[in-house]
């Protein structure tokens, strides 16, 4: 367990210093949902109405900022093959890396989203939902993500294309995540929490095997 | 313990190009080895493919461990000490901090254990050996003349010295096959005869040295050109 | 055949033209590369 | 298992198996392509859609050839991960382009058969053209990281990944838009289907597609095989 704890806390310690962390796509969030409403209208029927979808967006392309320097910064700099070759395999190098982007990333995205939801007028148990959602729905997206990141970590500019590949596969995130919100809206069961959650669990537990495999195909380049 | 690495009819390719055909070597515990060629011949690559990142395009390394041959690529990979191109030092963290890391990513002994599993498993002699073999992170820094430096953020180091941290990790990684690609890159009069010196230590322990260099190694080496 | 497509010509048309424009350019830049990569090739085997 | 595939994977083979193969097969596909729209432009116009069935005849094909180029390229990449054969990166690649060709034209096509019958451009409750837009989207990305990968026997095995990864999302993807489609509009929408008479121009028209699919792909993959040779060639003389 200790070189995964020390992978761990190395990310989430260069997370906080060298930039791309939590306070980059916090507020790339809040500037989403800022110009969302500016955007739309001040009808706050409206807002409420559309408020959950916007914040599950938002946070998912702010997810996706400093994604493309997950395995890219060790690859450019030679870390990647000490840690390759260190007694921690790949599959938990990914695994290492996923919870590292969650916890940096993902869990303050969804802690700070109530506070965002204020912006749209949710009502209280809308914003419960939507929260929930995204403490679900995030490591998902950390999940695909980092498919993606070690699969263009060799692109030089990979941060360009990434997106491109993402957000088509994060597509059923964002629909299950948004429909758990909608769910309380409209007060009918859509059975969105279990497909959320199965999408989830599906993702995290195979993520890192493909991810895996996708950095040896990299590092044998 | 580490016996020997044999090399027998190996191809290196890098994507569609076949760089060597048909190398075949073999080091000893206790033998170090150089690769030489101009730029581009696959010194690199070829260090890369015992290091088990790049599959042999043909032919096969095997590694004697105690007698049981491993030729699995990543199981290889758990016996080399790396020293690439790239330093693979973080900006900001101090050089104490990025040994600290590398320290416990490798599960790399403490620095009481160390000296015993050192003694334990080859009988130290000079005293010099008998510091490089207590493998504390002070004493290792002053080995490595970063003793001053320890808790400086990385950005703040020279070429040189950001060589000698990635040599003094090499050392913490205790590791018996040393993979070295250009290891005196970078480094003045003195440190180049520092890392002589730690490759000829590092072979009278028993370990293993494979060296992409122009320069000799600081030992009657052998020499394979590429 | 019957080529009277009110009232929707205005949809109608644009498709099959938008289908045979896309479909017809590709397949005749495919041939184009087919030739030019023969030509090539033929050239530098004469060298 | 695969020792009959394996004997025509060999570059030398394939071209000369598909030098005598492709003529027929162009030949058939004219044949089917003007059969098609002799029988298609002969059909009586539908009862409810009038003569848009027209458009259905070039807009189902062109979705199903969407999803089964896509298919293509997942064989090849597993034969591309598995097996390592140049011949199956080579294919996987030349047949991304054609598969954003064929969904693009659903896309296109399936718009202009949807604003006569539902009044308007875009209908995003109906989920088979919400998903037609992500795999169009998808066929883009790995289009985009083959080419952005500049070795390419690294690329072939990356984007090759990639197409495993987005097969096993795709039907994921249906089926959540799917489900997002009857979670917003709950009345069913008209969606394009088709009458026993139409079935025969439909069928031939399907044959057509196939058809040239087949010959542009085969066409394409001995383009690929020239230009490497080539490539090894120009590199061998210098």
């Amino acid at each position: 367990m200790t070189p995964f704890l020390a992978l761990l806390s190395r990310d989430l310690r260069l997370s906080v210093r060298e930039g791309g962390g939590a306070a980059l796509a916090l507020v790339f969030f809040a500037l989403v949902a800022t110009l969302v409403p500016l955007g739309v209208g001040s009808d706050l029927a409206l807002l409420a109405k559309v408020g959950s979808g916007v914040l599950w967006v938002g946070a998912a392309l702010a997810a996706l900022l400093s994604l493309d320097r997950l395995f890219q910064a060790d690859y450019e700099d030679g870390s990647l093959d000490l840690i390759a070759l260190s007694p921690l395999s790949l599959e938990g190098t990914a695994a290492a890396k996923i919870l590292a982007h969650w916890l940096s990333i993902g869990l303050p995205l969804t802690l700070f989203s109530p506070i965002l939801s204020v912006f749209f007028g949710l009502s209280a148990p809308t914003v419960m939902a939507l929260t929930l959602s995204l403490a679900i729905g995030t490591p998902a997206v950390s999940a695909v993500g980092a498919i993606l990141a070690s699969l263009t970590l060799s692109v030089r500019r990979g941060g360009l294309i990434l997106p491109l590949l993402v957000l088509p596969l994060l597509v059923p995130v964002v629909i299950f995540g948004a429909g758990m919100a909608v769910e309380v809206q409209t007060g009918l069961a859509n059975g969105a929490p279990r497909f959320l959650l199965a999408f989830s669990l599906g993702a995290t537990l195979l993520s890192p095997f493909i991810t895996a495999m996708a950095v040896r195909l990299n590092l044998a380049g | 313990m580490i016996t020997s690495l044999t090399a027998e009819k190996l191809a290196v390719q890098r994507g569609s190009r076949r760089l060597a055909e048909n190398l075949g070597f073999t080091v000893k515990a206790g033998q170090a080895l150089a690769l030489e060629g101009a730029n581009g011949s696959g010194k690199t690559s070829l260090l890369r493919l015992i290091a088990g990142f790049l599959p042999a395009a043909a032919g096969r390394v095997t590694l004697t461990d105690d007698g049981r041959e491993i030729s699995d690529p990543e199981e290889r990979g758990r016996f080399v000490g790396w020293l690439g191109h790239h330093d693979a030092l973080k900006a900001s963290f101090t050089v104490s901090e990025q040994l600290a890391f590398f320290g416990k990513l490798y599960n790399a002994p403490s620095a009481g254990s160390i000296a015993g599993d050192a003694s334990g498993a080859s009988p130290v002699t000079t005293g010099e050996e008998k510091r490089m073999a207590l493998l504390d992170q002070a004493h290792l820094l002053e080995q490595i003349g970063l003793a001053r430096q320890a808790e400086l953020p990385c950005r703040y180091l020279s070429a040189g010295q950001r060589r000698r941290l990635a040599l003094a990790r090499l050392l913490l990684t205790q590791r018996p096959l040393w993979l070295l690609d250009e290891p005196f890159a970078a480094l003045d009069v003195a440190g180049k005869g520092l890392v002589a010196r730690l490759i000829a230590l590092h072979c009278g322990q028993g370990g293993m040295v494979i060296a992409a260099t122009h320069e000799e190694l600081g030992l009657g080496n052998e020499v394979l050109r590429l | 055949m019957n080529f009277d497509m009110s009232p929707y010509g205005a949809f109608i048309w644009p498709a099959y033209g938008l289908s045979a424009l896309l479909l017809g350019s590709f397949t005749l830049w495919t041939i184009a590369r087919w030739r030019a990569a023969k030509a090539k090739l033929a050239s530098l085997e004469q060298k | 298992m695969f020792d009959w595939l394996f004997r025509y994977a060999n570059p030398a083979r394939f071209m000369g198996l598909t030098t005598t193969l492709l003529p027929w097969l162009s030949g058939a596909a004219v044949l089917a392509l003007a059969a098609g729209l002799y029988l298609g432009f002969s059909a009586p116009p539908d009862y409810q859609q009038g003569r848009t069935v027209l458009i259905l005849f070039i807009h189902v094909p062109a979705a199903i050839m969407s999803t089964m180029v896509y298919g293509c390229i997942v064989v090849a990449s597993l034969f591309s991960l598995v097996n390592r054969h140049i011949l199956a990166d080579v294919a996987a690649r030349t047949a991304a382009p054609l598969g954003a060709i064929f969904t693009l034209l659903a896309l296109a096509t399936g718009s202009l058969w949807g604003r006569p019958m539902w009044g308007v451009w875009w209908v995003w409750g109906d989920a088979r053209l919400t998903s037609t837009l992500v795999q169009f989207f998808l066929y883009l990305g790995y289009i985009a990281l083959w080419g952005a990968i500049e070795d390419e026997t690294r690329a072939a095995r990356i984007c090759a990944v990639l197409a495993l990864v987005g097969a096993v999302n795709i039907p994921i993807i249906k089926y959540s838009v799917e489900w997002w489609a009857t979670l917003h509009q709950g009345e069913s929408i008209m969606s394009g289907k088709l009458a026993g008479v139409f079935l025969t121009p439909w069928l031939v028209m399907m044959l057509f597609y196939v058809l040239l699919f087949v010959c542009l792909w085969l066409v394409r993959i001995r383009t690929m095989i020239l230009e490497r040779r080539i490539r090894s060639l120009m590199q061998g003389a210098s």
